[in-house]
């Protein structure tokens, strides 16, 4: 019996969202703000990838308040699973032959694609949470190959600290400059070089730290639990 | 018969296909599983369901992504042609934003699973909802 | 030219399938990460090619990304399956 | 002036990031940073509050013009909602000396930082990453006393808030992929003419069941009693305080400026007034004292739903009323209530062995209750007089027939406080020590406030007056380039 409302309510369900989102019709949305962005971002910002200048200077706040809510997330699972910083006293099982072998050769290339994700973010597809979370993997892959090595819990925090306050810092040195909270500043340089688009990079070198070590932070919290 | 070729051959139609398949699953497992870890993998499908119809909304027909590739082209008209035949950034940076938010929500829930499954050893939430009732008639009554 | 690209995107689809049919389908744990891990390297590869066949001039990153596939996936399932092993999760022996 | 309101959301995120590094070196004085930083946000808002003053001002994020951007609007509604929220929060701050984990200073900062941003952003999707950062911020908040029960609670509260912000966010997509926009100005001139059809009002119910789970809106609201009688007792005072009227202030906004539809305010009369009795009569077959402050609550926010939902200028002031009301006096109760955690039958003689907290606490409830003289009355009779107005007399009985479930439950507590019967030696509750001063002030504040009753009404009427009015939000956020792109819909 019960088995059959579930059935009902899901297949009513269904039907409901179905009429609800098929007069969607994809690729003809009004884009009212789309459009104004497209037309200004390259001005406004100098980014070529016109999603950064999306993510850090239109919706700037919005990304400030997403790196709160990981840093949130980090701190409630530090509190929830109490994280022992206590150096590895257990004998946990080694790796083994195979992981660590690869972890050696795998970890400078994460990083440099880690920071290449990054640094380019305002020209192409990536940025600082892409690359942040390639980082958060690179460390976290040492941790796997060699459980002696593990994640520095208090470099972890400090670099936490620091890339949340730089981001918060560039968006302070805006709104003492120009009375603006967040806006870009700086040269916008040329279009499509390393060197443009102001202080956009330095927002994202920031979060992909900052999410980085977030990320990091979380990974050895949930893998540390006391046995 | 050709209205439904018409229809069974659209992109569109399999793109709201799949993101209600993924809002429905989650729902099921979220408000119709006893299993805590269900309830969190259901909520990981829920949230990427309503996220493929949040980047959908972006979407423009015969529209490109929105970087500019030609870099040495800066006639600033030549850059405007190219910026007003891209697809809608908008929702792009919505849907990073709320992935990002989805994976922090995920996280805490796995970790107060864990806590739980140490303190209880079971994950039924029946059995636990009994365990907490009966947990906080203790401490109501053990207090004198 | 795009219809060589056509028949290696349906094999690698089709491999792409059966691991995720044998994720589900297959009795332990050992035999599911063999399905995920061969089948699914094997397809990923063979949609890569089908790329390749589009666009040529990608040859490149498509080289790459194989490259980094190639020695990954192994990486990967064998981590896991070695963890599993020292988690004490036995072998499956029934045969039917 | 008012541009450096952004502090009020920047400053508590600068300080959340470094407090767990410089704690190290400020020791036991880390939690006094906090209480700094609160008393700056009350400098900066009281600066900013005459600068405010009659027409509404909007903080440009980024420096993009209004649809572009992300824009803060700020009126004497917000203004005031900050303020409140920055007293109780300063008020009930976790200041300890001893025992601390800096970890809790940066939650309740983060949850902070979370209600400003909620509170002043006029930016739809802005204002749901706040939403969730205040929520993903109380989840770890009411897991702090690490029992088991506060786990389960806690991770069942998890699941209904984001399966509501799933909701919410579907909502936005919705309204996006309709209007293209999500700034609330300008979805204020699109949505009330051009979304006037079932696609409207599945996003308009898709949002307000979404952010209805913080408000203790009636189908969403059984996590209320778990989290309130688990979770430690500050947190719970702020919770149903603070959060739940911010939560019900972004309804209110979005019925006035996105939804002003009749179906939809009748949708709303109808879940409140569910809420309302559920809640009342739930508090009445409670058997200890925080669910029944905790069942109470919900049938208060209730209340302030259905005035809310008459939708005239004279139903907004009474909202905000009792919304004021409530938001003053309940963490006053759940702090006096979370010495007596137990079961209420327990509580017989309590008058004798504590009598000046047991006679404040009457003092308080009777506000609830809304006894002639105290400032609950009168909210409430703002309530009854817009009810009135508006010809919802089926209604006005309905509350009125609530009002008197209320009053029994609350008179059964009463009885058994001031029994003769003397108290078990063992069994004896004294409430003093740290929670005093709080609930002193807060108590303080709500009876100072009957002496100037005329006042707060006049400058409530003005408020009410200037939520209302659409024109200003729409014509303060957008400036003079009215009608964006209008014609593409």
């Amino acid at each position: 019996m019960q088995r059959w409302t579930t059935i009902l309510f899901l297949t009513g369900l269904s039907i409901v969202l179905f009429a609800i989102i098929t007069p969607l019709v994809l690729g003809q949305s009004p884009m009212l703000v789309g459009k104004l962005i497209n037309a200004s971002a390259v001005n406004d910002t100098g980014a070529a990838n016109l999603v950064t200048a999306v993510v850090l200077a239109y919706r700037g706040l919005d990304t400030l308040g997403e790196l709160a809510i990981l840093f949130t997330a980090a701190t409630a699972i530090g509190i929830i699973l109490g994280t022992t910083d206590k150096t590895q006293t257990t004998s946990s099982p080694t790796a083994g032959f195979i992981v660590a072998t690869a972890a050696k050769v795998l970890f400078p290339l994460l990083l440099v694609f880690a920071l290449y994700i990054i640094l380019h973010g305002h020209l192409t597809p990536g940025g600082g949470f892409q690359g942040g979370a390639v980082l958060a993997a690179a460390f976290f892959l040492l941790t796997l190959a060699d459980s002696g090595n593990n994640i520095k819990h208090k470099v972890t925090q400090v670099i936490e600290a620091l890339a949340g306050t730089a981001f918060i810092v560039l968006g302070l040195v805006s709104f003492a400059l120009q009375g603006v909270f967040l806006q870009p500043w700086l040269d916008k340089g040329e279009l499509g070089s390393l060197f443009s688009a102001g202080s956009l990079p330095l927002l994202y070198l920031a979060l992909g730290l900052k999410v980085g070590a977030e990320l990091a932070n979380l990974l050895s919290s949930l893998a540390n639990v006391e046995k | 018969m050709m209205i439904w070729d018409d229809i069974f051959l659209e992109v569109d139609f399999w793109i709201n296909i799949v993101s209600i398949a993924l809002i429905v699953i989650g729902i099921y497992g979220i408000v119709f599983s006893q299993h805590l870890l269900r309830m969190v993998f259901g909520l990981g499908l829920l949230e990427a369901g309503v996220n493929i119809l949040l980047v959908k909304a972006g979407y423009q027909k015969e529209a490109i992504a929105p970087i500019v590739t030609q870099a040495s082209d800066t006639m600033m008209s030549n850059i405007l042609a190219a910026t007003a035949q891209m697809v809608d950034p908008v929702p792009q940076a919505m849907v990073l934003t709320a992935i990002v938010i989805a994976a922090g929500v995920q996280a805490l829930a796995l970790s107060l699973v864990i806590r739980i499954y140490k303190k209880y050893g079971t994950l039924d939430s029946h059995v636990l909802f009994l365990a907490m009732e009966r947990d906080r008639h203790l401490s109501l009554n053990q207090k004198d | 030219m795009q219809l060589i690209g056509d028949i290696f995107f349906l094999s690698g689809t089709i491999f792409l399938f059966l691991g995720a049919l044998g994720l589900i389908r297959m009795p332990d744990v050992y035999n599911r990460i063999q399905a995920g891990t061969k089948a699914v390297t094997l397809g990923s590869i063979l949609t890569l090619m089908g790329i390749f066949f589009y666009f040529p001039q990608w040859w490149g990153h498509l080289c790459l990304i194989i490259l980094f596939l190639l020695f990954t996936n192994p990486v990967s399932s064998s981590a896991l399956a070695r963890a599993f092993y020292r988690n004490g999760i036995s072998v499956w022996t029934k045969t039917k | 002036m008012q541009d450096s309101l952004i502090l009020l959301v920047v400053l508590p995120l600068l300080l959340a990031f470094l407090l767990p590094v410089i704690a190290r070196y400020l020791g036991n004085l880390s939690g006094l940073t906090g209480s700094l930083l609160l008393l700056f946000n009350i400098l900066l808002l009281a600066n900013a509050w005459n600068s405010v003053g009659y027409s509404p001002k909007v903080i440009l994020l980024g420096g993009f013009a209004a649809p572009l951007g992300i824009v803060f609007y700020i009126d004497k509604l917000n203004m005031l909602f900050a303020i409140l929220t920055t007293i109780i929060a300063l008020l009930l701050w976790p200041c300890r000396t001893h025992n601390t984990d800096v970890r809790e200073y940066v939650l309740w900062l983060l949850l902070l930082a979370g209600c400003y941003g909620v509170i002043l952003s006029g930016d739809l999707f802005n204002i749901y990453v706040f939403y969730e950062l205040l929520a993903v911020a109380s989840y770890g908040l009411v897991t702090l006393p690490a029992t088991g029960a506060s786990y389960i609670a806690g991770f069942r509260y998890l699941m209904i808030s984001a399966l509501g912000s799933a909701f919410a966010l579907l909502g936005i997509a919705l309204i996006y992929s309709f209007t293209g926009s999500v700034n609330i100005a300008h979805l204020a001139q699109i949505i009330p003419d051009h979304l006037h059809h079932i696609w409207g009002y599945s996003a308009a119910l898709l949002l307000i069941i979404g952010f209805g789970v913080k408000a203790e809106l009636f189908p969403v609201n059984f996590w209320v009693a778990e989290v309130y009688s688990h979770a430690d007792k500050r947190v719970t005072a702020l919770l149903a305080g603070v959060v739940s009227k911010i939560a019900v202030l972004i309804i209110l906004r979005f019925i006035i400026l996105l939804f002003p539809w009749q179906d939809i305010f009748n949708f709303l009369l109808l879940l409140g007034i569910i809420g309302v009795i559920v809640g009342e009569f739930a508090a009445f077959y409670a058997q200890d004292l925080l669910r029944l402050l905790a069942f109470s609550s919900i049938a208060q926010s209730g209340l302030v739903i259905i005035a809310f939902a008459c939708a005239t200028e004279a139903g907004i002031m009474a909202g905000i009323a009792l919304a004021i009301h409530h938001l003053l006096l309940k963490p006053a109760l759940f702090l006096l209530a979370s010495h007596c955690d137990r079961s209420i039958n327990d509580l017989a003689g309590l008058a004798k062995s504590s009598p000046w907290a047991s006679a404040l606490f009457v003092i308080l409830a009777l506000s609830l209750l809304g006894v002639p003289p105290l400032p609950g009355f009168w909210a409430k009779l703002l309530l009854l007089q817009s009810l009135m107005a508006e010809q919802y007399l089926l209604l006005l009985v309905l509350v009125l027939l609530a009002t008197i479930v209320e009053a029994a439950y609350l008179f059964r507590l009463f009885m058994l406080f001031y029994q003769r019967q003397e108290m078990p030696e063992q069994k004896r509750i004294t409430i003093q020590g740290q929670e005093l001063y709080p609930v002193i002030t807060l108590s303080g504040i709500l009876l100072l406030g009957l002496f100037f009753l005329p006042l707060f009404m006049d400058s409530l009427r003005e408020i009410a007056m200037q939520t209302s009015n659409i024109e200003a939000y729409i014509n303060t956020v957008l400036g003079k380039v009215q009608h964006i792109g209008e014609g593409n819909i």
